[in-house]
């Protein structure tokens, strides 16, 4: 049986997915089965209709090596093993990140800046809601890898700081 | 002496653009839309019959750009100009302009929007109309024992506020009339480093005040009728989350109090198109004018939700000149109405905004919903404007069944691509507080945690989640379950054959 | 005496199924879906708790199937079955067996469904409550000579009909005394042929009449209330094409005394949960009791838009037992709505069905509009069913707003792949007598001509269908495009990019 | 420039359809000119933004030869030539075809029957509408081509009569 393997909160799960021969689907997932049809449902989703009775509507989307479903209108998003591979070279222990995907208002710093302890080395905004980057402790600038008016993702390094 | 405008120049963006460009269509008026680089392919532009770019993404360089908008209409042969909620909306100097090149503006008199804008002349103009306001004491000469005299007689709590301030800065609630001078002094430093401005005035503090408001109307033939009131106390950090009316806690009594206050407080500045008077209740209450918005709403919906009125067009009949086709006694305030905004933000990180492409957006479709949105599905919720993404707007017979039929539309309607406040506005909805009626405006901020949803999903939705997944990765890697025996025609491409341009 | 309703059976199918499942789920109920072999993946089945298959596509084998219904319902644990409309909905014998199985039915009691559904018992039983009927004659005995005595008093023209007869047969209108005697002895011949019953009687023939009912409601506990009207005289061939409330021809009074009248047949047959009262009405606006409608109305949304309420959920409560939540005089009728029913078929054809695939079926959305719809894109019209493709109903505050909103909304509906009424709807509600509100029930058959639309496009409609046409071309055969300068992304491909499952 | 040729209600139209370099399109139908964009609307639509600031709001499909297509709304379907030619094998003149979809309710009449004009041969039924096919005028029955209970498209033979 097909099997595939999704990155959720730090777990992976593997769920191992058959389509039968009278157009049903077998499903495994861990000690649990299930058989359930799938049906074309409006927008593009699928109502899944297990043969228990039991029914949700579902839909799924993919960028890259990320999956986004919808369970009745919750929304789950996972990540392929191979995904979460590439993105765990974790940033260091003195680097700033991106809480938020935004625009670089402002750098107050530069690279070999000594810096106190909750002082604003950087303003990142989007959607008029302005973040103020401070540092977390006392130490000088390392490096510097945005400048003013970059739009930087949720994550991205901007300042190391040792 | 009336006007026949064909062409309205929406100075804005997002679902209010789109929702004003409706109603000039249905009332077969041309409607022009203008975007920034960032909203080329927007939504408001596809609908629009002609569109005109501004300039940069930044506001400042499109929907601030007083002289382009002008500019704009111009070109477009534009005879109206409307503003929206938000950036010039609210600008006396963009509708004097406006009226200066010769076009309608479709709102309020230059005047009046800056009556209402400088807040201490709203104040004082207030007073004088007889519009409750909240008791305060404003000297720019009084001691401090003068101040503590005052505190007395306005009664504690009181709040100590920078007479030259804004934005909530240097505010101090004091309960305790020993802490009052301390309070004083500390302000007092603190405005003059923040303002330029030692003066400090008092107030009394509301506890558990209710935020509620009431929609007012009137036209250019001196007619002022109100439209009942909107409740907005569900507020997060004062940005509002849900909206109703009828509000649960008002008496027949206070409304029509309020709807008389908010009628001569129009008058008071010689109103004319749509406005609102905020008023901040007592859980006894007591109300006490705030403010008054000089604009359509973001929430107006919740209005045309229980009077069956259409507030745009209005808007649109009466800058043309026209009388309000009705007097106050026609309107009833009918069923009940909610609001709740969506936006793409993170409620579990400290509801930090979510900017993102809507991979796809599924809004609910039922009776007694109404979905106002500048987005669908592909769009993209850019990090230059607002986050919000749509407004759900229920009406039902009662509270209760507007509240599980708004649970029901949250629950239909489906987000892929970026985190949203869903999860989020179904725990504030179902929270006992709120069924029963009792949120006032600090409650969302003081019971944070109980509205945050849990991280994890339940098992069996987390297992329907993998199989959705898994059944949608067999469209991308079909090789992988050409193993013989899968002949299981692929449920996604059925769902999706007949949405595809090339099928 | 209440009962919690848990579990619904629709024993329907289409758009009233879904609408009836909406209700279901916003009061927290299950909803339980039936399905005939040509509905296996219909919309109310895929939006349902549960769905139980019934048999072959005729009626007869699934939605017709008393003793399926009856299985279903108790083998999926259903406490209640509501029948929509249309099918089982007006049979006494299916309300009874419900009932004896121990489930609550969501509709009036047998006893007046009965009473209602044999027209000359109804006749009878309206007399004796004083609803006025239309005048006229009935005697087994009667001579020629005493018809004609009859129709004297009656006043001419006369409807000369068939006892024992149905569906328009035998029936002849009849404007000159001396033609009475050969129509009396036609129709008795025709009649006698026709119902083996050669028994006639007389009525009075209503000249440009109105078709124009009244939805009643009542509850278990003696409540009966009326909610105003709706006005169903846009009619083809006797089928309702557009409802709207108010009528554009009533006055306060008439209005008032229709809503009395329809409350008295109501009470007369001891009448509980949704009704309609039809009458037809003259130009001088007196009005005649036609028949009873015995159970939810297509065109009920008309009735929701006007009064805010849902009428599914108060069939519901009303069938659990419980008062109506309101009396008479809290129920107002307000704004103005109108319901425009989209069907599969082509005008230009005379109507004839056009089953087929919707390949795309794009519904209006915007404030102020409601669709009710079976089907989306993808989904297939069959030939088993009617032709109904949605209902597309829209309010506003005056008649002319709502006529402008609904042509807009028709605007925005796209169906490809089958030929509908769309454009013929337009012509209709932009006709000048349906402007004036003048359209009588003889109106669109005799106006037909004016209201087909022209087969041929305009020129700029044919280019840009042409345009249309090419660029979807392109995304079939990418291949010719290539010719080294075509570097535009595909605007199709970009469009759909993301509502394709595999993207 | 590539040209596509499409049928409606029997005339030929061509239109030649140009991807620029700058993003637009440029269309040529007979002797009028256009220039566009073409903006991806909602649910798979397009606006088409002429550069004289007209605008359409379009939609289209196919099913084999078939290109279905809606101009803000108005329907025009088309049919690619070689499908016309396809189809173009007429029926006989006294073939009797189909007026709509549906299911054969009855067949009253057998191949070698003589019939007269007005006489019934065939109901067909679709969506509780019934249609009698009656014999245009006096003749007899060459064939029958379906039976009871088929299901039958627009314009499918269906008796031929001589």
């Amino acid at each position: 049986m097909p099997t595939y393997s999704y990155v959720y909160n730090g777990e992976t799960y593997s769920v191992a997915l058959e389509a039968l021969a009278d157009g049903t689907y077998r499903a495994v997932i861990g000690e649990r089965a299930y058989t359930l049809r799938a049906i074309p449902n409006e927008n593009g989703g699928l109502t899944l209709a297990f043969d228990d009775g039991d029914r949700a509507t579902v839909y799924a989307s993919s960028v890259s090596g990320t999956r986004y479903t919808a369970v009745n209108g919750d929304p789950v998003t996972f990540t392929l093993p191979e995904a979460v591979k590439r993105s765990s070279h974790k940033a260091h222990a003195g680097d700033l990140t991106a809480p938020m995907p935004g625009q670089v208002r402002d750098v107050l710093v530069k690279a070999g800046d000594s810096v106190k302890k909750g002082q604003t080395l950087l303003l990142l905004e989007a959607m008029k809601m302005e973040i103020r980057i401070a540092a977390p402790a006392d130490g000088e600038i390392q490096s510097v890898r945005v400048k003013t008016g970059d739009v930087v993702e949720m994550g991205q390094m901007l300042i190391g700081i040792g | 002496m009336t006007a026949r405008i064909t062409n309205i120049l929406i100075a804005n963006r997002g679902e209010i653009a789109v929702r004003v460009l409706r109603a000039a269509h249905e009332m077969g008026i041309r409607a022009t839309a203008v975007y920034s680089d960032a909203d080329a392919s927007a939504r408001h532009v596809r609908l629009a019959d002609h569109a005109v770019h501004l300039g940069g993404a930044a506001p400042a360089d499109s929907y601030l750009h007083i002289a382009r908008l002008i500019d704009a209409a111009r070109a477009s042969g534009c005879d109206a100009v409307h503003p929206g909620y938000g950036f010039l909306s609210e600008s006396e100097e963009f509708a004097a302009a406006v009226t200066d090149a010769g076009l309608i503006w479709i709102g309020p008199p230059p005047d009046a929007i800056r009556a209402m804008g400088v807040k201490t002349e709203a104040r004082s103009l207030m007073e004088r109309a007889g519009v409750p306001l909240v008791p305060g004491f404003q000297s720019d000469t009084a001691t401090d024992a003068e101040f503590v005299a005052a505190a007395e007689r306005i009664g504690y709590p009181v709040m100590v506020k920078a007479a030259g301030g804004g934005g909530g800065k240097g505010i101090r609630i004091v309960r305790d009339p020993a802490e009052l001078p301390e309070a004083l002094a500390g302000a007092r430093r603190e405005a003059a480093h923040a303002f330029g401005d030692p003066r400090l005035f008092l107030e009394r503090y509301i506890e558990r005040g209710r935020h509620i408001e009431i929609q007012v109307f009137a036209d250019s033939h001196g007619n002022t009728v109100h439209l009942f009131e909107r409740e907005c106390s569900a507020q997060r950090r004062h940005q509002k989350v849900i909206e109703e009316s009828p509000s649960p806690m008002l008496t027949p009594e206070t409304r029509a109090q309020m709807g008389a206050a908010a009628v001569e407080a129009a008058r008071a500045v010689g109103y004319v198109n749509a406005g609102t008077v905020e008023f901040i209740v007592t859980p006894a209450g007591e109300f006490y004018f705030l403010e008054m918005n000089t604009r359509l709403q973001v929430e107006h919906p919740v209005t045309e939700g229980v009077t069956g009125l259409d507030l745009v067009k209005l808007q649109i009949t009466t800058a043309q000149g026209h009388r309000l086709p009705f007097k106050q006694d026609a309107i009833c305030q009918r069923g009940h109405t909610i609001e709740a905004r969506l936006y793409a933000e993170n409620p579990r990180l400290n509801f930090m905004p979510a900017p993102g492409t809507l991979i796809r957006f599924i809004a609910p479709y039922a009776p007694g919903v109404r979905v106002d949105s500048g987005v669908v599905s592909g769009d993209t919720i850019t990090l230059h404007y607002d986050p919000m993404i749509a407004k759900i707007i229920v009406s039902d017979w009662t509270r209760t069944d507007a509240i599980r039929r708004l649970d029901r539309a949250l629950c239909d309607t489906v987000i892929l691509g970026t985190t949203t406040n869903r999860e989020f506005l179904r725990a504030l909805i179902n929270h006992p507080a709120f069924l029963a009626g009792e949120v006032d405006t600090t409650f969302i901020d003081s019971h944070l945690a109980e509205l945050i949803p849990p991280e994890h999903p339940d098992a069996t939705t987390l297992d329907h989640a993998l199989i959705a997944a898994a059944l949608h990765e067999r469209t991308l890697a079909p090789s992988s379950v050409t193993n013989g025996k899968a002949i299981t025609p692929d449920p996604w491409a059925r769902a999706d054959h007949f949405r595809v341009g090339g099928e």
